[in-house]
């Protein structure tokens, strides 16, 4: 428990001195304007990366987001001339499925989750090429679609805050909570208790596939648009930024607010070092390998040396 | 090999590849030709080389993501040190392959950084390190012995072919018949055991790490050998993947304590065959993507773990 | 006589290689402490797995309440009733012991959300009938084995069960816990809750069980009242060999020789070791007494370098071991065969052969190479010599019975050829035979010149296999025992002081 | 990748980019609204789509920022590593940072519109380069757009194979990056052409290449030995190209002779095969952008009217010309 909030407090401590330190170095950084623009473009990944932590609590790991987030957004897209329930509904019934089907396969067949969500980028990502002609077209969503009006910045935030509610309720407030809990930290004790853990497991990717469905379809009301080529190597960001928030890979513990920290954290590190300017795209990618390696170094003796 | 061993579980790998080659020789024209199979051979190498590595760090239940940034890195500096040599820019580069794996073994064992962090934030940094190096240019290679690796061979066997079959032999030697293989699966099967029984458990995981950049960097520059040009940018791009599959599809599960080296050969081999075939038959991208899928979660599901219960890893610490 | 709750017949089971289960007729009626013995790998889990739908049997049949059931999971048995304690302990490290008591069936508020207020007073009511004196918040990690093992037990009687299986529920237990569960199983017969019971200790069994099924090589070859059968038949049934031939008791006295194998002084470790010195001599056995977490486990890793020590010097032979180290124990001569052997001895993938040469490959091997021949010669040996039941020396650990693993553990640091041996419950899950054994190899290696210090719960055999017995108190050493002296009553006197 | 990956050697001099006569309707800065600025006082703010690790990117941003200098105005840069919520993230974080002027690199041809709209809001014109955006509204959602006719680039590379290959024979096509509408527009000006005049010339096989030289080169090699009959590649850049003719060399045929390679882009290397006689034609993409842009912008400003397209006029490299140009080259 302890270590746990200690854990989530490690990314928010870095957090908290990259914003103060990012303040007085940019008067340009700590503006209204430039918060909520930081805000609204980090809600995406936060949305996966919500999926993505009950995940890799329940000891998991789920590699199709990225491509699921990429269809998804194309469907929504390409149903939205049908109206907005169909261009909710289609993508997040596909994204469901991707996951049921992963589930599935990881729960009641036994493979790996790392090779089943592997193939499972592959296919959701030929499958959108599939659906848009080697991505030569791309669906628009017409001028007075109502996908649009979700589309706004407010909206999709108040959508990505709500998720984490949501999702800290579910996780810490709910039996299906517990059950992720116990079946990422002992899989045989699970079952040997006589807890469900196939099912635990299948819904816990059928979730993750959702979640990452929902920002695929936030992502294309905002952008207009059904774009293909969207949402490469999310799913890696997404792990960072969970295992940032100190969630562990070995599964059996873990916290969504976290992980909100850690995809905050991501998203000011990129601003920083954009705001500093002086790089070019080598370099920046240089930085931001060192600042990932010191956050997670920094993060996992903090919650090491206070358990 | 043990009778009572020969399941599904070990050859599933081998006979999907059985499959595969049936099928392509009823229906790829010109399959069966010298010049084929050589193909074939010489464009899994780097793949091959760089799963080797990754057989042992997964053995260990860890992961590496940072192998094709790794490549990259020692792709851009080979052209800067050729002036001394083919040899001493090789080895260069093999330094710089092992120095990066140690970063990453040192993030593992030391900060207790988790496997898949630690090497994600290399995977982000040493592409950029790479390109760096380079100042983002591509570079073409006029070192006639680096060339001569690249396209030479010896009666008729590629000579990187030849390499990679040295050190299949020489990693399957090390898994097999040392102290350091036989450590190395302990770790992955039960570290807390491992570290009770007194093995050196923080020594094998950076030697293993080390190993694998260092066979990385192998790759980097084999790779730049046959293409005959420098080019950190693209060199390894997404081989972490390739690589982890050819592993799995393999036999050696991502739970550690198992290393099954011939069958990341199978498994490499069955990946590369897979591409050429889509290939070959003009298949689109959207629909490769789509039946390579397929085709691997059948390979894993042939050798997945029986049913009942599945003793787990214990906890790491 | 009461009516049948449970009934297995003519189960069988087979695992690749071994016929588990042969044709096993089994019945359980209302109120009934039923025990269940057999030799290590006879088949008693097995069965178990099998009546809980861990396993499903290859022939026979189930019956519940006079039904023909199958139970293709273990939710399905415990929903008809039957809750189940196996073998090695089964639950979520991670968690707190409260939700790993009400996993499953977390009491909830209006809103159907968890209730933690009410789970944790539930928990601490469940804890305090039972006399377990522990924090329902704390993870579940941050305590012992055995504490782990009464939590449970707790849980399985927590929940609303007909059918109570416990299996070795008490093979970490102290005096003073094993006390508390047989109250607990009295409750259970009270309730009219039908027990099966395993154990490996005899004296438990007379104690709480009326009737007893025995099994030898998956086949039942004994089946009745426990008032019918004497001590030295069951063994024998057990055994399937004739009674002159058990020995049960260590020998006793060991002559130990001049000198000191192993001196330890003023062990200290933030929280958990405060004081504690100790000293034995090449050829004696040393008992470690104490209550559940006085820091015996402790004090035996800090020794051979598992924990860092604050303070603290061991010497082996007069030489100065480096604290904090394994490997620097381990060239001294110094070596633990750990009491969790799920977490912290098997490695479960690897094969019999890999497990007992592991520490000692370097020595194995050339330059690197190990060689398989001189492999196959020592683990023949000390299969030989421990008699560990296997298929084969590639067989894999895991399969292996939990009294067979515990032998595997003992020949990979024998192996060693070690001077000093640490023994944390060595005996531990071991059937009566192989007791013995382990008891006699204890006395004989004692006899060969070896200090070996001697962690049991099981007091009787701390008594009888120690020349002499320091007791422990939260972390430090408190007393020491010589000669008449070292007897169960003074020394859970000296125990009981603290209290 | 792209517009597309390139080939090695710097940044070469010369090939300023020059404008097509343009025709059509124009915007002034009071049909497009936007906030009159003196230019010399102007922060421009430039959006690079994907990561300066070819020659076109590199030469690209080298562009801007020396145009920038050389005008005394000050630049604001970011690089949105081919992902397009970054590159919406880095305009509107350019705006927040005072950027006045807007350069943008489109990483794709859709999915701007949040960051056009922020930029709009703030009254800041817009001059997109290298891609067109295909929903997006000249004079409205932006500027106009300056750079080439990707489908022309593949028909007039359709038609250096016609003239290389004498109209007959077997092709097989090394494609761009999928979903990427370069990929597309030069696949598709190519297919036209060939339909429309070198009907002898059939299309075996497309696959991807992926805009690098080793999937070039690899992708070549399983094409040569399924299909023997090819006998002339046509690849969307330089580098695949470049990949192709290692490939083709390795398989024991004569790249330029038995099986002829035309390819777009115009980098140093492949115009160095033409010389060399690997390559049969190159088709120029000029990523030159700077000085263009900045005059688009600072005409903007003083009131002229911007045509809705610039197009720039590509050159062709081929045998004829090749020595003479490849000084020039990028
Ligand atoms: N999963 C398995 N795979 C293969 N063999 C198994 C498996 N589980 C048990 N066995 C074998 O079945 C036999 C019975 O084992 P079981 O665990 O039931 O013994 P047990 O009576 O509980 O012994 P112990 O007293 O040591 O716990 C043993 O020979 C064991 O090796
Ligand atoms: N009431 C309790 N009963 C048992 N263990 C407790 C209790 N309270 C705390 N503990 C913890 O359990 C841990 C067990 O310590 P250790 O294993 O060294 O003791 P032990 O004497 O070997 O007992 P065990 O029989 O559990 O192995 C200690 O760190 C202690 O903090
Ligand atoms: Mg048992
Ligand atoms: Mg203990």
């Amino acid at each position: 428990m302890i270590a746990g909030i200690v854990r989530r407090h490690g990314a928010l401590a870095v957090l908290a001195v990259l914003l103060v330190v990012g303040g007085l170095s940019f008067s340009t950084f700590l503006t209204p304007y430039n918060l909520s623009n930081l805000a609204v473009q980090a809600t995406f990944l936060a949305v996966v990366a919500l999926g993505m932590t009950l995940v890799i609590v329940s000891g998991g790991i789920d590699l199709s987001v990225g491509s699921t987030f990429a269809l998804a957004g194309v469907l929504a897209a390409y149903g939205s001339r049908w109206g907005l329930l169909v261009a909710l509904l289609l993508p997040l019934a596909v994204s469901a499925l991707i996951g049921l089907v992963q589930g599935a396969l990881i729960a009641r067949w036994r493979m790996a989750p790392f090779i089943v969500t592997l193939c499972g980028l592959l296919f959701a990502r030929g499958l959108l090429q599939l659906l848009t002609k080697e991505g030569s077209t791309t669906y628009l969503v017409p001028q007075d679609s109502a996908l649009r009006w979700l589309g706004q910045g407010a909206v999709l935030v108040v959508l990505a805050v709500l998720g984490y509610l949501a999702g800290g309720v579910l996780l810490q407030r709910t039996g299906f909570g517990m059950r992720l809990f116990a079946v990422g930290g002992n899989e045989d004790a699970a079952s040997l208790m006589g807890l469900p853990v196939a099912r635990t497991k299948v819904s816990v990717y059928v979730l993750s596939g959702l979640l990452a469905g929902l920002a695929g379809v936030m992502s294309t009301a905002q952008l207009g648009s059904g774009v293909t080529v969207v949402g490469v190597g999310l799913e890696l960001n997404a792990i960072a930024a969970v295992v940032i928030g100190g969630t562990m890979l070995t599964g059996g513990a873990g916290a969504v607010s976290g992980t909100l920290a850690g995809v905050a954290l991501l998203a000011v590190i990129q601003e920083l070092i954009n705001q500093v300017g002086r790089f070019n795209s080598s370099m920046q990618a240089v930085v931001s390998g060192a600042v990932l390696i010191v956050v997670v170094v920094l993060q996992t003796l903090l919650s090491r040396a206070r358990r | 090999m043990r009778l009572d061993r020969l399941n599904l579980r070990d050859h599933g790998v081998y006979l999907a590849l059985v499959l595969l080659v049936l099928v392509n020789l009823v229906i790829t024209p010109n399959f069966l030709t010298a010049d084929n199979i050589r193909t074939q051979l010489v464009q899994m190498v780097p793949v091959l080389v760089v799963a080797l590595g990754m057989a042992l760090v997964i053995g260990t239940e860890g992961i590496d993501l940072s192998v094709g940034s790794v490549m990259a890195i020692a792709a851009a500096l080979l052209p800067l040190y050729l002036g001394y040599g083919a040899l001493p820019a090789i080895g260069i580069c093999l330094v710089a392959g092992a120095a990066a794996g140690l970063l990453s073994g040192s993030l593992v064992t030391f900060a207790g950084v988790q496997p898949i962090v630690a090497t994600l934030a290399l995977l982000v940094g040493g592409r950029g390190l790479a390109l760096v190096i380079a100042d983002g240019q591509l570079k073409q290679i006029r070192n006639q012995q680096l060339l001569d690796l690249g396209s030479g061979s010896v009666l008729g066997v590629p000579l990187t072919v030849f390499v990679a079959a040295v050190l299949v032999v020489l990693v399957a030697l090390l898994v097999g018949k040392t102290t350091f293989g036989r450590q190395l699966v302990a770790v992955g099967g039960n570290r807390k055991a491992a570290e009770f029984a007194g093995l050196p458990v923080r020594r094998v995981l950076l030697v293993v790490y080390l190993l694998s950049g260092l066979l990385a960097a192998g790759a980097g520059v084999l790779a730049t050998a046959r293409l005959t040009a420098s080019d950190p940018s693209s060199v390894g791009l997404l081989v972490e993947l390739s690589a982890i599959t050819a592993v799995v599809v393999g036999g050696t599960p991502l739970t550690g304590g198992r290393v099954r080296v011939i069958g990341t050969v199978a498994g490499a081999l069955l990946m590369q065959l897979i591409a050429a075939t889509l290939i070959k038959h003009d298949v689109p991208a959207s629909v490769t993507q789509m039946l390579e899928a397929v085709i691997i979660a059948s390979a894993v599901l042939l050798q997945r773990e029986g049913t009942g219960l599945r003793l787990r890893r214990q906890e790491a610490r | 006589m009461s009516n049948i709750v449970l009934e297995a017949v003519g189960v069988d089971k087979h695992f690749a290689g071994v016929h588990a289960l042969r044709g096993v007729d089994f019945t359980l009626r209302a109120g009934q402490v039923h025990a269940l013995v057999g030799e290590n790998g006879a088949g008693k889990s097995t069965l178990i797995k099998v009546l809980t739908g861990v396993h499903q049997p290859d022939g026979g049949q189930l019956r519940l309440f006079g039904d023909a059931v199958s139970f293709g999971s273990p939710a399905q048995a415990q929903q008809a009733g039957i809750s189940t304690v196996y073998q090695e302990v089964n639950l979520v490290p991670q968690l707190s012991v409260a939700q790993n008591l009400f996993l499953g069936r977390e009491p909830r508020n209006r809103l159907r959300l968890l209730d933690f207020a009410a789970l944790y007073r539930q928990a601490g009511q469940l804890l305090g009938e039972l006399g377990i004196p522990i924090d329902p918040r704390r993870p579940l990690t941050s305590y012992g084995l055995g504490v782990q093992q009464m939590v449970a037990v707790a849980r399985s009687v927590g929940a609303e069960a007909k059918v109570v299986i416990m299996d070795e529920p008490s093979s970490s237990l102290e005096p003073r816990e094993v006390e508390t569960l047989f109250e607990v199983i009295r409750k259970l017969h009270e309730r009219d809750v039908a027990v099966v019971y395993v154990s490996h200790r005899m004296e438990e069994l007379y104690r709480i069980c009326d009737s007893v099924t025995v099994l030898r090589d998956g086949q039942v070859v004994h089946s009745g009242q426990m008032a019918e059968i004497g001590r030295l038949e069951l063994v024998a049934t057990m055994l399937g060999r004739e009674l002159t031939n058990v020995r049960t008791v260590f020998s006793g006295e060991h002559d130990s020789r001049s000198g000191t194998a192993l001196r330890a002084v003023g062990l200290r470790r933030r929280t958990v070791l405060d004081g504690v010195d100790l000293d034995v001599a090449p050829g004696e056995v040393l008992g470690l007494a104490g209550l559940l977490g006085s820091g015996r486990t402790e004090t035996l890793k800090a020794l051979v370098g598992l924990q860092p020590l604050d303070s603290g010097e061991i010497q082996v032979d007069s030489t100065t071991v480096r604290t904090g180290s394994v490997s620097s124990a381990i060239r001294a001569g110094l070596v633990l065969v750990p009491e969790d052997r799920k977490a912290e001895g098997i490695i479960p993938h690897l094969s019999v052969r890999e497990n007992i040469v592991l520490a000692a490959l370097p020595r194995l091997s050339v330059a690197g190479i190990v060689s398989k021949r001189r492999q196959r010669e020592l683990v023949d040996t000390f299969m030989r010599r421990l008699r560990i039941k296997a298929a084969s020396q590639e067989q894999r650990v895991s399969e292996l019975s939990g009294g067979n693993q515990q032998k595997v553990m003992l020949a990979r640091w024998l192996a060693m050829s070690p001077k000093v041996l640490l023994l944390d419950e060595p005996t531990r899950g071991i059937d009566v035979g192989a007791k013995a054994e382990v008891q006699a190899l204890v006395d004989e290696l004692a006899d060969q010149g070896l200090g070996i210090v001697l962690v049991s719960s099981d007091l009787e055999e701390v008594v009888e296999g120690a020349d002499r017995v320091v007791v422990l108190r939260e972390g430090a050493s408190v007393a020491e025992l010589t000669g008449d002296q070292v007897s169960v009553d003074s020394v859970l006197a000296v125990i009981a002081h603290e209290a | 990748a792209n517009p597309e990956g390139g080939g090695s050697s710097g940044t070469g001099s010369g090939g300023q980019q020059t404008a097509s006569a343009a025709s059509g309707p124009t915007c002034t800065i009071e049909q497009y609204g936007a906030t009159k600025v003196d230019f010399k006082n102007a922060v421009v703010g430039f959006s690079q789509s994907e990561a300066e690790a070819n020659p076109f990117r590199i030469t690209e941003t080298q562009s801007i920022t020396d145009e920038a200098q050389k005008q005394g105005v000050q630049l604001l840069k970011r690089n949105a590593n081919s992902n397009l919520g970054q590159q919406v993230s880095d305009i509107q974080g350019l705006l927040a940072q005072g950027a006045n002027l807007l350069v943008v690199a489109p990483l794709n041809s859709e999915g701007l519109q949040p960051a056009l709209d922020a930029a709009r809001a703030k009254h800041v014109p817009v001059v997109t380069i290298d891609r067109k955006l295909s929903s997006a509204t000249p004079c409205k959602d932006y500027l106009t757009f300056i750079g080439s006719d990707f489908v022309e680039q593949g028909k007039r590379a359709a038609a250096q194979l016609v003239k290389a290959t004498g109209g007959t024979g077997k092709v097989a096509i090394l494609l761009g990056a999928t979903g990427n509408n370069v990929t597309t527009d030069r696949t598709s000006g190519f297919k036209d052409y060939l339909a429309a005049q070198g009907k002898g010339l059939t299309v075996v096989a497309e696959q991807t290449g992926e805009f690098t030289r080793e999937k070039g080169q690899s992708v070549t090699e399983q094409l040569l030995q399924a299909h023997p009959e090819i006998t002339a590649v046509y690849a969307e850049n330089d580098e695949m190209a470049l990949g192709a003719v290692t490939a083709i060399s390795g398989s024991g045929r004569k790249p330029g002779k038995d099986v002829k390679v035309v390819s777009v882009d115009g980098t140093r290397n492949a115009v160095q095969g033409i010389v060399d006689g690997t390559i049969n034609g190159v088709v120029e993409s000029n990523p030159r952008f700077g000085p263009l842009a900045m005059s688009t912008l600072r005409d903007f400003l003083s009131g002229k009217g911007i045509p809705n397209t610039v197009t720039i006029k590509d050159k062709e490299y081929d045998p004829g010309n090749a020595a003479a140009e490849v000084a020039g080259a990028y």
